[in-house]
């Protein structure tokens, strides 16, 4: 995956590179999301709140027949910050009574502290289904991801993602919210869908389109285990008149920040872990499992900017943070991740330290690192500026 | 026959003709032989019942309730009814191929109900009305037959019924709502 | 068409099974059963009582269990009638028809009740035995087989329904004696006791229909979910409304 | 025989007359339950295990599918279902868990253990908290039961999963009815139903009349609790089938073997049976507490029966026992369970004295030191090796 150096560049406004995947923008131009931002005259968000209030009852009229009498729609949560903030606002403000789902991690792999904030999360006054994937299975295909695809939970983000509808079919519940619409947050442009609500096309969410499936079917044989990372067929999912719908465009400060912030208030735990060894300057993410934080340390190693630049880029584009405070943060910050995580992942996949460098090195993007064999990269670029030469 | 109470209707069960009568309709309910059943009535509700009839109100008999409703029975030695449907009771062997009628069958109830349609009801006599009953033919009298017999008769507010719908579950239940309903 | 009766048995304040009429098996609350029948829609529900006092009159566990529930199912009741206020009791209760046992020897009883109730209300219960070729009456509370079944059918009136019960077969899926229809003449039939597999199996349903009124399934209808009407599915000759 | 004696006892077990599922007794005194028991000795058991095959191969998947359901609980039990129903009957369950809100850390970490060592796909209901104690509470006024929401969940879950996912076949354990008063014949082949459920699982109750014109419960909250009605049952051909039928059912030994699958047993003060329902907070505390005060006995009576039958306890040292059985305190459990009621101390012990007539509060409620009693090898071994939870009522955990 050698790219042309001038290919690298930042936004002028934010921290975003151009190796963003679908979210390629020339030199010079701001990224997708600040250039939104941009355009975004004025977001009057309690008009979008109605909006989605009168879309949702728009969608409900549609079909009422034999409809879940004890819930309106489902709420899919891990328990984290995102999740506590969104199913609150559904119930409080839209006045819906939601049917969590949560698509959890192996016992293994999960977190007590994830477990805690789940429980945390219900007895807010929520049902819950939890669903977990057949867990040795699951650890398989964590392995065959990693070796196939640099990244060690895209089996379990696809099985969080097709679980969630398969337990509304289940259940009958016919409208689907998520938080974040994957498109603005992130500059997704695939899943854009009808309007700024509907999120019908997250089966196109990149995570779960690109690389065909065998890697699963080899490692998941029986139907069973591997049904579980399917996306049900678009078709299906619209004969059955499920709706999905993102909550992100209707909040006003939907920010990593804010989130913590409310959810901490309602209770939630945060990570007792330094961020050093973590990477997460919040403290308030991936706190149900501790792998993914790996993967944010690969992905910054790909394409050059890690989850610090995900958080400062909001920061920067509500005025919160200069680009200048923000250089500092991402230059500490990203990238970071403990060799004591990357050993229990070792031992978790089985394999040794060296191997997963190995692995790892493949992704790591030559033109923006140095690397040695079995170590961490070494950067060759200035976080805002570009390569140095 | 709390089957009335359970579909969320007031009941009172009479002992003696009341004083004054506000019931928007009386069942004269079936169990038992003619015998013991008619000099009941006849003591106590016969002027009363006739009144009622007179005044249009509605009266419903079922199964031996029914019969007592027609001129008269042969069971038990023969019996004098109220009179209100014409006919008289007799063994069904006279006009059926057989002298006992136990178990469902089903039955057309166009015409008893303003609705349409036909439902399985629960049977069991011995004694009952030929279908064939010269008098029936009139056309103030709706039927509804099983075979040769007459299930149910209806002339508007007189209602005769020869199966036992509090018997015969759910059919039964919406037989009863709706009869009560409709009046 | 042919009536599937469920039947349930009753002794002191607990529901039984019977096999053989002498091996009982607990079965719990009566109210339960009564319901489960009336929901899954049998044609009629056979309950008998085995009072441990003779004189008591009807069970009163059945009679209040029967006010209790709002079943809507035809209920025949025997065990323990003597008297014609006996029988009033019953109906009260939201009996629909009453079981005869003993009473059948009482000729001007038995005349009186029919009298009472009309004859239409009154069944005939006539457990037998059958030995080498011949059947004899079964007497449930002296457990003593008495006079051949015939003799005492001829002496009933003729309207009576007649409720025959092998007691060999009681319980079972098989066994019944068949050949004890032949002594009943053309008069209407229940039978019960190892019967439901001949009937399932029997290709000739009209000729079945003409010989029987009724079939009655003992402990088996709670054996399985939805078993009545699995049953009223499977067997032409039952009616399934 | 005839018997009306409430207090009359079986002249073999430890069972008497007013067992909540009712019991006959033949000439001798012998109670149905230790009839029925016999069969286990006389049975044809491979036959049997052969039939069972046989009922279950037209629904076994080709493709991989689900192709059952059995409802966990993280109890040595539940291991052995699966235990059966994928290493002896080839089947590929959908394990699922209607959450009792009474699991200890022990039940959570063996049903943790469970879904990772048979690798199974796991779907979890958990109500709101606040529900559920709402639940409890009107059970416990209604019928004097803490168990009542949970049997009702446990008992439609399976059930309701199986009509919308299509899965027809549902696997239970033992067939209580059959085990413990012999109500039915290990070939009468008797299967669930809607009746067996109301009647022997949720004490004559069902969710359908649970809720009096009084009860302050949102009714829809009985969604979740609801069996599947008749044509739904009909039409996908829904059958739960009780495994205890066709397998010489000895839950004692077929529990010790568990260990191998990493089952961790819960020391309990009220019987020696560390297996049957570890994991759970109430089982052998408050729920143990009023079964004694309203049916009359513990649950150490109905492990000491099991144990008669099986000829490993004799009836004169199981009423040694017994007798210990019912002095050990549970006070922890009630109290814990009534903190978790959000009932304070003088609720507590108004409950006890007014409401169930109780007089020795100290025995219910202060801790009180009491000795263990000897009992045979094979069950002191494990009643000592059995962990002692440090969590109760938990939700969620990590387990393992």
């Amino acid at each position: 995956m050698s790219i042309k150096n001038n290919n690298f560049h930042y936004c002028p406004n934010c921290l975003s590179t151009s190796l963003r995947p679908n979210g390629w923008f020339d030199k010079g131009s701001l990224c997708f999301p600040c250039e939104s931002d941009k355009n975004m005259v004025f977001t009057d968000y309690l008009s979008r709140v109605n909006a989605l209030r009168s879309y949702v009852s728009e969608l409900k009229s549609k079909d009422t027949a034999n409809l879940n009498p004890q819930y309106d729609c489902v709420v899919g949560v891990s328990g984290g910050k995102d999740s506590t903030r969104q199913a609150l606002w559904v119930r409080e403000r839209l006045g819906m009574k939601p049917l969590l789902v949560c698509v959890t991690y192996p016992p293994i792999q999960s977190t007590e502290l994830g477990k805690d904030n789940l429980t945390n999360l219900i007895e807010l006054g929520f049902d819950i289904v939890t669903y977990t994937p057949a867990p040795d299975t699951s650890r398989k295909l964590t392995r065959e991801s990693f070796y196939n695809f640099g990244n060690v939970s895209k089996a379990t983000e696809m099985a969080l993602h097709s679980q969630v509808p398969k337990v509304a079919m289940i259940e009958n519940i016919k409208l689907i919210f998520w938080g974040d619409n994957p498109a603005t947050q992130t500059g997704d442009m695939a899943t854009l869908g009808k309007n700024v609500f509907d999120g019908n096309n997250l089966c196109k969410m990149n995570t779960l389109t690109d690389g065909d499936s065998d890697w699963i079917l080899s490692a998941a044989p029986l139907k069973s285990q591997h049904e579980t990372y399917f996306y049900p067929d678009a078709s299906y999912i619209e004969s059955q008149g499920i709706n999905t719908l993102y909550l992100g465009p209707a909040l006003d400060r939907w920010t990593m920040v804010d989130n913590s912030i409310f959810s901490i208030l309602h209770g939630l735990l945060p990570n007792n872990k330094s961020s050093i060894s973590t990477g997460d300057y919040l403290k308030t993410s991936m706190l149900d499992e501790e792998y993914t934080n790996i993967n944010m340390m690969i992905k910054y190693y790909k394409f050059g900017f890690g989850r610090a630049t995900d958080l400062v880029n909001g920061l920067i584009r509500d005025g919160s943070m200069t680009r200048k405070e923000a250089i500092d943060i991402v230059e500490e910050m990203d990238g970071r991740c403990s060799d004591e995580i990357i050993m229990s992942f070792c031992d978790y996949i089985e394999i040794t330290v060296g191997e997963f460098w190995g692995v790892v090195n493949k992704y790591v993007n030559k033109d923006l690192f140095y690397i040695s064999k079995s170590q961490r990269p070494k950067s060759r670029f200035k976080v805002g500026e570009g390569l140095v030469s | 026959m709390n089957i009335f109470e359970r579909q969320g209707f007031m009941v009172s069960v009479l002992k003696n003709s009341p004083k004054d009568d506000d019931f928007n309709i009386v069942v004269l309910p079936g169990v038992g032989s003619a015998g013991s059943a008619a000099e009941t009535i006849n003591v106590k509700f016969r002027t009363w019942l006739l009144e009622r009839a007179k005044a249009e109100k509605t009266i419903m008999g079922i199964c031996l309730g029914f019969q007592l409703m027609c001129e008269g029975t042969e069971e038990s030695g023969g019996i004098e009814g109220l009179g209100l449907l014409p006919g008289v009771c007799k063994p069904l062997g006279c006009f059926e191929n057989t002298s006992l009628r136990v178990g469902w069958h089903q039955v057309n109830y166009s015409g008893l109900l303003s609705s349409h349609g036909s439902d399985y009801y629960y049977f069991n006599h011995a004694f009952g009305l030929d279908s064939n009953e010269a008098n029936l033919n009139n056309t103030d009298y709706r039927i509804g037959v099983v075979e040769n017999t007459v299930a149910w008769v209806r002339n508007q507010n007189i209602i005769g019924i020869q199966f036992h719908p509090e018997k015969s579950q759910i059919a039964g239940k919406h037989l009863i709502y709706n009869l009560v309903e409709d009046k | 068409m042919i009536r599937l009766i469920g039947s349930v048995f009753v002794q002191g304040d607990v529901a039984l099974q019977t096999h053989n009429f002498d091996n009982y098996r607990p079965l719990g609350d009566l109210k339960g059963v009564l319901e489960i029948y009336d929901q899954h829609c049998v044609d009629e529900i056979f309950i008998s009582a085995r009072l441990d006092d003779v004189d008591s009159g009807p069970s009163s566990y059945v009679l209040d269990s029967l006010i209790k529930t709002n079943i809507t199912t035809p209920v025949v009741y025997s065990g323990g009638i003597r008297t014609i206020e006996d029988v009033r009791q019953c109906l009260e209760s939201g009996v629909e028809r009453v079981g005869l046992h003993s009473l059948l020897f009482m000729k001007s009883l038995l005349m009186d009740i029919i009298q009472y109730i009309g004859v239409q209300g009154v069944v005939a219960v006539l457990p037998f035995v059958e030995k080498k070729g011949e059947f004899f009456f079964y007497d449930c509370r002296t457990r003593k087989v008495s006079k051949p079944i015939g003799e005492i059918i001829a002496n009933l009136p003729e309207v009576v329904e007649l409720l025959l019960i092998d007691i060999k077969a009681d319980g079972s899926e098989t066994g019944f004696s068949w050949d004890v229809i032949k002594k009943c003449g053309n008069r209407k039939v229940i039978i019960q006791g190892g019967v439901i597999q001949e009937v399932a199996s029997r290709k000739d349903a009209d000729i079945l229909e003409n010989e029987l009124s009724g079939v009655v399934i003992e402990n088996r209808l709670l054996w399985t979910e939805c078993a009545t009407q699995n049953y009223k599915k499977n067997i032409p000759v039952f009616m399934s409304r | 025989m005839v018997v009306n004696n409430k207090m009359f006892e079986c002249s073999r077990c430890l069972y008497t007359y007013e067992h909540p599922f009712g019991l006959t007794f033949d000439s001798n005194g012998c109670c149905s339950g230790c009839l029925i028991h016999d069969e286990k000795d006389t049975l044809d058991w491979d036959a049997r295990l052969n039939e069972l095959q046989s009922i279950v191969k037209p629904y076994r998947s080709k493709q991989g599918n689900h192709d059952c359901i059995i409802h966990i609980d993280g109890t040595a039990q539940s291991y052995y279902v699966v235990h059966l129903a994928t290493e002896v009957l080839g089947l590929n369950p959908l394990l699922v868990n209607y959450n009792s809100h009474f699991l200890t850390d022990v039940g959570i970490k063996n049903i943790a253990q469970l879904i990772t060592r048979f690798d199974k796909n796991f779907y979890q209901y958990t109500s709101a908290p606040s529900d559920y104690i709402n639940l409890v509470k009107h059970s416990i006024q209604k019928l004097n039961s803490v168990y009542w929401p949970y049997l009702a969940g446990k008992t439609s879950l399976p059930y309701r999963l199986a009509a919308k996912m299509k899965i027809p076949l549902v696997i239970n354990g033992a067939c209580q009815t059959v085990e413990q008063v012999g109500m039915f014949s290990h070939t009468d082949n008797i299967e669930y139903s809607r009746w067996y459920r109301k009647q022997h699982d949720l004490l004559g109750v069902d969710e359908s009349d649970f809720l009096t014109a009084s009860g302050s419960i949102n009714e829809n909250l009985f969604n979740s609790l609801r069996y599947p009605d008749d044509e739904d049952i009909n039409d996908i051909g829904i059958r739960g089938i009780f495994l205890s039928n066709y397998i010489r059912w000895d839950p004692f030994l077929h529990n010790i073997e568990m260990l191998k699958y990493g089952f961790t047993p819960q020391s309990n003060k009220r019987s020696f049976d560390t297996f049957e329902n570890a994991g759970c907070s109430v089982y052998f505390g408050m729920h143990d507490i009023l079964r004694k005060i309203t049916c009359g006995h513990s649950k150490a009576r109905e492990h000491l029966s099991r144990e008669i039958r099986f000829g490993r306890i004799s009836k004169e040292n199981a009423i040694i026992y017994y007798n210990h059985y019912l002095k050990m305190d549970a006070s922890n459990d009630v109290n814990s369970f009534f903190d978790w009621l959000q009932v304070g101390a003088e609720g507590r012990y108004w409950l006890m004295e007014i409401l169930y007539k109780q007089t020795d509060m100290d025995f219910l409620f202060k801790k009180n030191s009491s000795s263990e009693v000897l009992m045979p090898k094979i069950f002191s071994e494990f009643k000592t090796s059995a962990k002692v939870p440090v969590a109760l009522f938990k939700l969620f955990g990590k387990g393992i």
